[in-house]
């Protein structure tokens, strides 16, 4: 328990930090010449590809909401996240119920 | 005789009040309880500073002689303490009137538009 | 004399003397009460700068409030203050070098923010009178003093959270916020009289010199603890956060982000300066470090289920100040242990002192970035928002800044005192790590939710309207800004010159205590 | 309604651990050595001139407490004034 | 809240204020007797409370206005931050008028004595400020609950935060 | 004699305190709240206090009792939902 842990290069160095992003940027635009040269802006090229459908006008229809992100997750912790939920109940004077049950318990670790 | 009697008053003034807070559903009794527990906060600040057979602690009214004054200190923090709890209720019954016109109700099962 | 002396008095009187101004300057209209809004801040502000210089050239700084005669030599060789006396160590003058800066900020944003509404006036009167709270208590060498400035700040943002009472969500939070928030100011002020029954004492350093332990002593602690934690917000205690944090006009949350790191500061005051020398058994700081990991894992756990920006991001302060709390409990642990403070102690201490540098800057900016969509927006909801990005592209990228400060991404500070807490807990046990970086993973995560909702997607036909927001909202966010990226760019200079004379200044017991008596000793202390 | 038993147990609790801390205070009227408190009486009207030693202790020696509890009923009025304020844009 | 039948008025009257007079003298006298601002404050603050039980909260409100009473409290508190400023010389909140002549500035016996009203320096002073202070803040707080306990307006969302 | 007086003040002070958080009518409860300011007072009183007594009197039992009615006649006569639906 009493060993040392370092991660070798001490805490932080920024300018190591600056010279991988110079290094990464020049490696993205590298790549991105790689691409094709044929690409315009404004023509049919890119434009929203709507699996065929008609796009609709306003973005309203388009967008995902933000209660869908992370769907899954939240599905696969189901039992955990009702639980925690249920927890916060809203009710004013549970509030005040949790600070004294905390004060409870930390007497008594305190005083046993 | 008296014992520690007043000290036993101020702890079961704590427990009741405490209860009154948790387990009370109607905002205006919350308050009351709230009020009870700055009762009991400065009933045992004062208690703290009693001497037995001590004079007040002003040398206009200490008669003649007796110099053996009940401590001073408490009495100063619990006039602080009484004018910051009157700041709190008035707050609090402030708050508690206005919730009223925007929810309708005092209880607290129905202040809850947020939650989780 | 220099007048440079007073600053600890100054430091107090200015905010306070602009909060009982502040009601009269309705009747010279819009401009003059703007005036003075900006004028106070820059001025407290300038003077935290001097503050924070001057302890760190002159080491505590002590100032007592009414002159002579301030103390008494008892037979035992051990001297009482009587009068109440402000002390200044590192680790204050951080704080309010911190909250000041963070004041500033939040003022200047709500100069511009809350321009529509009425009754300015008065809510400039309590945006001074909760900074002055805040600094009171993180000034004072006093515990009554300490309770009265608690009050203050406290009373002063349930007013402020309250502003908006057109909403019945925000007076409802308010009324939360103050249930729970007076209920812990009288268990401090209970634990005041516990302490000052048993010594007749109510000041710090003197506290800290005779105290022993027992059973008053025993419930005193637990009484603070618990109340101070509450105030800062930790898991189970932590519910009135969100409502508020959420609920308040964005400029106060700002500064109520700092104000609930005053109440961290009277915890590790009381942690480390009063109770330092019965830390060695493991009991409070596993405490400490038990709410630390709940407050972080619960935090973010709730924050990334939530549809509403600000409380989003109020789920996540929760969580930062689990990050806190567990270095420091971490660095309490070995307090009592010259070899384990050497070996991970330090670099604790020195993790959870970065982090709230950090925190305030970057949970700031944050907190008004989210305003500054609401403002612009009109909406809170994250469903109904998407494709601000073009709108508001000045607003976007100083939320990115900010977003990538917390989730501790590399290129900026978030990562630093990250780093320093993952490091020091592995070494007390690996499972601390691993909550702290799947705490870290979470909020990443939740971050890239707001981010991708808000500003990337499609743009909407309802926002065609929507505008950059005006020049001082712009300023007050940049502010922060700046703030973070100096801290990023030059990691050296303030982890050597900010961070570790406050860590210090926490660790060693002896040189708070020992000022007030070598004060008292020369008969100086001013 | 299982949290609430749970409410109870913890008030019992709590009310031990203060009906403990307040078995180990000093007994009723009885304090145990006194020095600020007979410093204060012996030199309120030294120093500062005032025969209510309590008054003297308000102002004088903690007199920056009193401006902070006048500072605490300032912010509760102007609260409860922005609360009930007119309403209307500036 | 109506206000009530002619003879209570006229007791609550006349009882307002005596205890207005009282709470002043209980305010001058804070440094020799038992009182001080606080409570003096407060007395004369409940004399209010009586006027407006016995008239009801318009005619009050007719009466005074709501600014003169912020006036009163801003200038309370002003008042005792600059008594405590002026202490600079020494240290903020230095009792720099006691027993140094003057209004204030008389000097006691030590011992139990009847003492004299010019004496404690800036506690007087103090006092009386506080007392100012006192009987705006309570009296502010009175009214606007009075009025607001009977809305003439009803409730809307009008100005809720910047909702379009 | 000047104990069973002390002892019956502190009695009072618990029964009203009870009586506070116990009665369900609100104006019930307020009277004894005042109640129990007006005796906590007393006590102050009897603890040679006489400054903190006229401030919890003044302050306590009167200003705060004032402010407590005219919250209650602010927030009207229907006070609670129907008893035994939880």
């Amino acid at each position: 328990m009493w060993t040392k842990v370092l991660t070798g290069f001490g805490y932080w160095d920024v300018y190591s930090w600056l010279a991988f992003f110079v290094i990464a940027g020049g490696m993205v635009f590298f790549i991105r010449s790689l691409g094709r040269k044929d690409y315009r802006q404004g023509t049919e090229q890119d434009e929203i590809f709507y699996g065929s459908n008609p796009v609709p006008e306003d973005g309203e229809d388009l967008k995902v909401p933000a209660s869908s992100a992370y769907w899954g997750y939240t599905q696969a912790l189901k039992p955990f996240y009702e639980g925690l939920v249920g927890l916060h109940t809203g009710l004013a004077t549970d509030y005040a119920g949790w600070y004294i049950l905390v004060t409870a318990f930390v007497a008594l670790l305190i005083l046993v | 005789m008296i014992g520690n009697f007043p000290y036993l008053v101020v702890g079961i003034l704590f427990v009741m009040g405490f209860i009154g807070l948790v387990f009370e559903r109607n905002l205006v009794k919350i308050a009351i309880a709230m009020s009870v527990i700055e009762a009991a906060t400065n009933l045992f600040i004062i208690t703290l500073g009693y001497r037995t057979g001590g004079s007040i602690p002003v040398w206009t009214m200490a008669g003649g002689g007796s110099s053996r004054m009940v401590l001073p200190t408490p009495q100063a923090l619990t006039l602080t303490a009484i004018v910051i709890g009157l700041a709190t209720t008035a707050l609090m019954l402030s708050f508690i009137m206005m919730i009223y016109r925007h929810y309708g109700s005092l209880d607290v099962r129905d202040i809850r538009r947020l939650r989780g | 004399m220099n007048w440079l002396d007073h600053l600890p008095a100054l430091m107090l009187a200015v905010p306070l003397f602009g909060a009982f101004i502040a009601p009269l300057t309705a009747w010279g209209g819009k401009g003059l009460r703007n005036a003075w809004f900006l004028l106070v801040s820059v001025v407290f502000s300038v003077l935290a700068i001097l503050l924070w210089s001057r302890v760190g050239a002159a080491g505590p700084l002590i100032y007592v409030m009414g002159g002579q005669g301030w103390n008494i030599a008892l037979p035992s060789g051990i001297s009482i203050p009587v009068r109440i006396l402000m002390e200044i160590d590192a680790f204050s003058a951080f704080m309010v070098l911190l909250g000041a800066v963070a004041s500033l900020a939040g003022a200047v944003f709500s100069v511009a923010y809350m321009d529509r509404f009425s009754g300015m006036e008065k809510f400039v009167a309590l945006y001074f009178l909760m900074v002055t709270g805040m600094f009171g208590m993180e000034v004072t060498g006093d515990f009554f003093n300490f309770f009265v400035f608690l009050e203050i700040s406290s009373v002063a943002s349930f007013g402020l959270v309250a502003f908006w009472r057109d909403r019945g969500e925000a007076l409802e939070a308010a009324f939360k916020y103050m249930l729970v928030s007076s209920l812990g100011a009288m268990m401090v002020l209970l634990a005041v009289a516990f302490l000052y029954s048993r010594y007749n004492v109510v000041n710090m350093a003197t506290l800290g010199k005779v105290i022993e332990w027992g059973m008053v002593e025993k419930t005193a602690l637990v009484l603070f603890l618990t109340a101070l934690a509450m105030k800062c917000g930790s898991v189970p205690m932590h519910m009135w956060m969100p409502d508020a944090y959420a609920e308040a006009p964005a400029g106060v949350t700002c500064a109520l982000i700092a104000v609930s790191q005053a109440s961290l500061y009277g915890l590790f005051r009381v942690c480390f300066t009063i109770y330092g020398a019965f830390m060695g058994s493991p009991v409070i700081p596993w405490v400490i470090i038990i709410l630390g990991i709940l407050s972080m894992f619960i935090g973010v756990s709730m924050a990334v289920i939530q549809k509403e920006v600000g409380r989003l991001i109020a789920y996540h302060s929760v969580s930062q100040v689990g990050y806190m709390l567990l270095g420091f409990g971490v660095g309490l642990l070995a307090l009592g242990d010259a070899r384990a403070m050497a070996d991970y102690g330090f670099t604790a201490l020195k993790g959870g002192v970065f982090h709230i540098v950090n925190y305030t800057m970057y949970k700031g900016l944050l907190f008004l970035a989210a305003g500054a969509l609401f403002y612009a927006t009109g909406s809170r909801n994250l469903n109904e928002m998407g494709g601000l990005a073009r709108r508001m592209p000045k607003t976007m990228v100083l939320f990115m800044i900010a977003a990538a400060a917390i989730a501790g991404l590399p290129p900026f500070n978030g990562f630093v005192s990250k780093l320093l807490i993952y490091e020091s807990s592995f070494a007390v046990h690996p499972i601390l790590a691993v909550f702290a970086m799947v705490t870290s993973v979470l909020t990443l995560a939740s971050f890239v939710k707001i981010f991708q909702t808000a500003f990337l997607g499609p743009e909407l036909k309802k926002f065609a309207g929507v505008k950059e927001v005006p020049g001082a909202m712009l300023v007050g966010m940049t502010v922060l800004a700046v703030a973070i990226i100096g801290l990023s760019l030059f990691p050296t200079w303030s982890l050597n010159n900010l961070v570790e004379p406050a860590a210090k200044a926490l660790m060693d017991q002896t040189s708070y205590i020992g000022a007030v008596f070598a004060a008292a000793a020369t008969g100086g202390g001013l | 309604m299982k949290a609430r038993i749970f409410f109870l147990i913890s008030i019992l609790v709590v009310g031990g651990l203060l009906w403990s801390g307040l078995q180990a205070v000093h007994p009723f009227g009885l304090p145990n050595g006194t020095p600020m408190d007979d410093y204060f009486i012996a030199n309120a009207q030294g120093e500062a001139a005032a025969n209510n030693v309590v008054t003297s202790i308000v102002f004088d020696y903690r007199g920056f407490d009193t401006l902070g509890e006048g500072a605490v009923l300032f912010t509760a009025v102007i609260s409860v004034a922005a609360l009930f304020r007119k309403r209307g844009h500036n | 809240m109506n206000p009530l039948s002619v003879v209570a008025r006229t007791v609550c009257n006349l009882f307002a204020w005596f205890l207005a007079i009282f709470g002043i003298y209980v305010i001058v006298h804070g440094h020799l007797t038992p009182g001080g601002g606080f409570q003096g404050g407060a007395v004369v603050a409940t004399f209010m409370a009586f006027l407006l039980v016995a008239h009801g909260g318009e005619k009050m409100q007719s009466w005074v206005r709501k600014d003169r009473f912020t006036l009163m409290e801003c200038f309370g508190l002003t008042l005792f931050i600059s008594a405590g400023l002026l202490g600079m010389s020494k240290t903020f909140f230095f009792n720099f008028l006691a027993k140094a002549g003057g209004v204030f500035g008389g000097v006691l016996p030590i011992g139990p004595n009847a003492g004299a009203l010019n004496t404690s320096g800036t506690i007087a002073l103090m006092n009386l400020s506080v007392g100012i202070e006192v009987v705006g803040g309570l009296s502010m707080i009175l009214l606007y609950m009075f009025s607001a306990a009977h809305p003439q307006e009803p409730m809307g969302r009008e100005e809720s935060g910047h909702d379009r | 004699m000047i104990e069973i007086l002390h002892l019956s003040i502190l009695a009072t002070i618990l029964i009203s305190g009870f009586l506070a958080l116990w009665f369900r009518n609100l104006l019930s409860s307020v009277i004894s709240l005042s109640v129990l300011s007006l005796f906590v007072s007393l006590e102050f009183f009897y603890m040679q206090a006489p400054d903190v007594a006229i401030a919890e009197a003044g302050i306590g039992a009167g200003l705060s009792t004032a402010i407590y009615i005219v919250a209650l006649r602010a927030v009207g006569k229907k006070q609670f939902r129907k008893e035994g639906e939880h």
